[in-house]
């Protein structure tokens, strides 16, 4: 199959969708900038035109509302933000609106908007241009979370969250964009709700979130020349998320480190070891890992911020550790 | 127009012929127009006051926000409207409910938390829908629909289906930064959006001049290009007039405009008082606009052009008729079920959980 | 002692700082009202001038931005939110500043900005006027937050949050004010980080989050009268939480229930059993429980509303089921 | 003013000798004010050539919003102000914190992220703090420090301290709703603050009539009752008197105003390259705007005004000495310590963990 890059997965999701249907357009900031959105919207404007790529001023608060106001009549709008630090001036309409309209009204309105958040992080930028926030909107009812991690599901969730009836929060990390995979020609959708086992094993499952998921497929692998058999499991979707193969897996490996790109604190990571923890308790046979970002904000030196940011070697040293715990109690 | 439960539950004689009188004056210009507008001034008011005295009587729960005082600004321009354009509201939305053809019965059983109501016992007062007729909703986050409406705009002119969007608001709403960008937004994008600010002088217990150095808030688009006009929001040919002119802008292409209506709300901010009882300052002011009240002074007007006594009174007995049948068809609806809590939180299409109801 | 309502307490406590601190003042929505916070600050701005008690146009965010402003100018103000959902506007303020000035300058200044805002649900008022958000805020680097249950500690935290250099979000919960408690005069602080026991017991842990927290002192009393020994745990203060003290009765009954006022999807209730189950693996019996509202906005009509949102008996009913495992596994 | 790092590393003949100079010519009105503000300008420019070549030889790394083109505003206002008012920038403020009396060596050694840094190594280019000297914080969330310089303006009333704040913020700044809830909050309170918009006519990539229809970001303030001056702020004499006249209205309890200083940047958003290679269309605009450098007119002014060559070229050279200390300070400071990543999350008074550093 043809190799292509995630960021290249993401621009052709977006032409696929504009060229299939004419409810969907794209609104937020840098839709006409050479650089901001990388290269995952190079050319869309020339390509589509202005009037359905629109590129606004720095009102994220009104330009987003305007998203859910033209779902709320139809339309399939895809709302840019080209860093989630800056998504938080338009929480209002996202939690508050566009998260509860359908329930407010008893299912006699959708809002089909999907709202695309960029993490943007490392290169020495600092606190407030580091963010991934994804687990305050995991928290909301009414909001759909999916965070791909490899080309494929790049353009697959896309091409999902747009079809979705629902606000679809869609999150890419921009330390993916390079990354290649197979990625079909055509429009094709990856269920919302399902994760992807990347490698199948039976010492240790690993749930890998968005960037930290391909940090667990390499942790796989280093894991592996160890002589250790790990079951990687991507997320891809937050919530819903896939709880029945993460279950199953658990009950078969009885260890789980969770590696999560946000923070610690009530973050995706103790969700979902929390849930584990409870629903899989007869399975587990040492407590959930989490690796997570510690509860601090961003650095910007070069040397903090590699100290800061968790890589496959966290991963690894985490689920080592696991294993030798139960290779201990069995030695034991 | 009245209320469909109205029309399928009663029939009356006197139902029928008001409807007659309605279409028989609407040739004669303004005076038809203005009977209609005086009916639905009279149904708001009479409905409303229904709803304070069953507040009153703790029969009704939630908090509802009364717009006696107002009325003439939702309906003249709703009357300036389209079945196909769309209003968004805000926490007093009664009136913009019923001036764009919202069902009285439904709403009624909304505010009483039955199945029946317009969101089937979610919304309560405050919270109101009725898509068929453009009611796109009202929630009440202040400032919350206005960048909505916006996008409903943004949805017509992509979609070149020559619909308006109205968002209404109070002057409160003009303090919130977002209300600025969606003003920019709509200017920038030439958006067929109306900017309706109802001037009720106050944001729950702060007066105007207590949240702005400037009485001016007909000037709020000015900085971004958006034309603003300022009318008398109790003379209901004037607000019918004034947006006339701006919906007509915004339907051929020359976008949108904001309209301040100056008027005054009778009672408190939210529930059946008058606010002076609770130590806010307005009995001054209210005296002076109780005798302004945009129904008589429609009524005063009708009497000028020619209209009969009588036929004033048919009006009078349909909206009693109309809010005592609402009420009455909400109190025999039954509560939604429990079991249904839960659904609805995502919408049905894509099979999720528990997505009916 | 004297007996002072929760409402009153919350009121003493504003008296106290203005009175003692001339860098204390209140900003926010409300504060010249008769009715917007309940009776806690009736009258404050008549004894306290309304150059220091500040009500405002309704601007949440430029507010709270105001007033974390002043705060990094030295002075402690008080922001009030009459409502959490309205202080989704102002998340930037929060999230994007005060949390990380301290961090971004290393510590050359700090933020002492007390943030309230008021849980006020219940009555019908429906989705948009009902959310208890503290979890979005306790993932946050950066921010305390605390949740006063008891008159007791409504001011004793207030006074401790307003004197702690750091932003502190406190939140009060409008089903309490009416609680009356024994409360001393004058100035005193309730540790930020500290859990309080309110009920000491061997056979199962309950924590309890604000509203939750007493409901689970509801609980202890009607599980005493069937038998089950619980010991009731008020956190008081989500972050940082009182993880020791929790593990200390966790590792005594081996059971826990959590009983949050929150959503359960990343909630607090997430955080503290995802903690517990990992560093209390070897003492839990049984997975932790979790009592949180369902990832469902909240209803308006009153049946609905009771069906919502969670009591005591949901407590007593987790508590029980998991004695009741603990028995049945004891007798096995 | 030279910077401390300088004086205290220095302490060369030729800084002395410009340092005599400047409080000579200081009685001579503006002629010495404006050698001291060509001074501040040129050593602005030098530093930021410095750290352009830097980035494009890899040594910075982290993103650079350069000021070059804009110096006559910085410069000019910060001229008007006391040690002890505050400045509050955003992203682009290298300019801001040397005209406000930052030291250039603690701004160079964060640039390159060590641990002599104003912010030891925490901020980078986009966050820069000097408490001493009232730079009271810059950060890149747009718009995001406009509603702290209210509070601070706040503080300063109700301490009654006699401080005024500056606010400064580009053209796309006014496109965020709560810069209009801060112009509002400013002015309902009377509050000693100074709105600077600089405006360079982009946004980054979009220019200002692709974000709104009208130019006329001076007039923001009018809807809420603050004035507001536009001038040419590539003259720093004119940026100066206007900042002079707005921090005394502030400083007299008068209230707030908004300044618009139009002028350019001519390098690109981010970065040392000059944007024109990367597709947006501002070569012509480029074109214009060189010719007006602020630093060129201020040369021919003080020649005009009689100034020697020979001062100037000391000026010029100092401004260039002080760029080189700077960066050898930098490169000779060490990186901060990993362990040290977690400190200061919390302030150390209340003695929670890690707060040491
Ligand atoms: C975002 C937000 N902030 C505050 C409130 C509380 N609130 C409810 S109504 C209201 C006053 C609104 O005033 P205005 O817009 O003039 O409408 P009016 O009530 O006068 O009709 C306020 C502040 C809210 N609902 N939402
Ligand atoms: C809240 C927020 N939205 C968007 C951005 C991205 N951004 C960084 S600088 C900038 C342009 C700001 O323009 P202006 O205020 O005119 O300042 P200039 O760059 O021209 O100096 C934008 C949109 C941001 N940093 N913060
Ligand atoms: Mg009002
Ligand atoms: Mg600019």
């Amino acid at each position: 199959m043809r190799r292509v890059s995630y960021a290249q997965a993401i621009r052709e999701a977006h032409a696929e969708l504009l060229s299939a249907d004419p409810r969907v357009f794209l609104i937020g900031q840098g839709l006409w900038s050479p650089w901001y959105a990388g290269t995952t919207l190079k050319d869309i404007d020339r390509e589509f035109g202005r009037d359905r790529v629109i590129d606004t001023p720095v009102s994220e608060n009104a330009v987003t509302g305007a998203a859910v106001g033209a779902a709320l009549q139809g339309m399939h709008p895809i709302v840019f933000h080209p860093r989630m630090d800056f998504m938080l001036l338009a929480v209002d309409p996202i939690v508050n609106q566009a998260a509860n309209w359908c329930y407010i009204f008893s299912g006699q309105i959708s809002v089909p908007v999907v709202i695309r958040a960029v993490i943007n992080r490392g290169g020495e930028q600092g606190a407030q241009h580091s963010q991934a926030l994804h687990a305050m909107f995991m928290h909301v009812p009414g909001l759909k979370v999916v965070m791909p991690s490899t080309p494929y599901d790049a353009k697959g969730l896309l091409i999902a969250a747009v079809q979705d009836d629902n606000p679809v929060l869609y999150i890419d990390d921009r330390w993916l964009y390079e990354d290649e995979g197979d990625v079909p020609e055509g429009r094709y959708g990856v269920p919302i709700g399902s994760a992807a086992i990347r490698r199948k094993g039976t010492d240790v499952t690993i749930v890998g979130i968005s960037y930290m998921a391909r940090e667990a497929v390499e942790a796989g692998e280093q894991l592996a020349d160890e002589g250790i058999d790990s079951e990687v499991i991507d997320l891809r979707s937050l919530k819903p998320w896939d709880k029945e193969l993460v279950l199953a897996s658990v009950r078969k490996t009885g260890l789980l480190v969770v590696a999560d790109s946000g923070w610690r604190t009530c973050g995706a990571s103790a969700e979902i070891a929390a849930t584990v923890s409870g629903e899989g308790f007869a399975w587990l046979k040492a407590p959930v890992v989490r690796v997570a970002l510690p509860d601090c904000p961003a650095p910007t030196s070069r040397w903090q911020e590699k100290a800061y940011y968790r890589t496959a070697a966290d991963i690894v040293a985490a689920a080592r550790g696991l294993v030798g715990v139960r290779q201990y109690e069995a030695s034991a | 127009m009245a209320s469909k439960c109205h029309l399928v539950e009663a029939e009356s004689a006197e139902a029928r012929q008001i409807a007659a009188l309605e279409s028989a004056v609407s040739r004669d210009g303004i005076a038809g127009l203005l009977l209609e507008m005086y009916s639905t001034m009279l149904r708001i008011r009479v409905f409303e006051e229904q709803v304070a005295a069953l507040v009153e009587a703790g029969e009704i729960k939630t908090p509802c926000h009364l717009y006696i005082g107002q009325e003439a600004v939702a309906t003249g321009v709703c009357a300036a409207l389209e079945v196909s354009d769309t209003i968004w509201g805000n926490h007093r939305s009664h009136g913009h409910y019923l001036a764009k053809g919202g069902d009285s019965c439904t709403m009624m059983a909304e505010i009483f938390g039955k199945k029946t109501g317009c969101c089937k016992g979610r919304g309560g007062s405050m919270h109101l829908f009725s898509k068929e007729v453009g009611i796109l909703g009202t929630v009440p986050i202040v400032a919350g629909t206005v960048p909505l409406a916006v996008g409903a705009a943004l949805a017509a002119k992509l979609r070149r289906d020559g619909s308006v969007s109205v968002a209404f608001f109070g002057d409160g709403t003009l303090d919130e930064g977002h209300v600025h960008e969606s003003l920019n937004l709509a200017a920038l994008y030439r958006l067929p959006v109306v900017f309706v600010c109802e001037n009720n002088f106050y944001a729950s217990h702060m007066q105007l001049l207590e949240r702005r150095v400037k009485d001016n808030l007909h000037q709020a688009g000015e900085f971004f290009g958006v034309p603003g006009v300022r009318e008398d929001g109790n003379d209901v040919v004037a607000v019918y007039e004034a947006a006339r002119g701006a919906v007509e802008r915004a339907r051929s292409g020359d976008g949108p405009s904001l309209l301040e209506f100056r008027t005054f709300r009778w009672r408190g901010h939210v529930g059946p008082s008058w606010d002076t009882d609770v130590g806010v300052k307005r009995r001054d002011e209210l005296k002076d606009w109780l005798p302004k009240d945009p129904i008589a002074r429609a009524r005063t007007r009708l009497l000028e052009l020619g209209a009969g006594m009588e036929a004033l009174e048919r009006v009078e007995n349909s909206a009693r008729d109309d809010a005592q049948f609402a009420v009455s068809f909400a109190r025999r609806s039954p509560y939604p079920g429990q079991d249904a809590v839960l659904d609805h939180v995502f919408a049905c299409s894509e099979g999720g959980p528990r997505c009916e109801g």
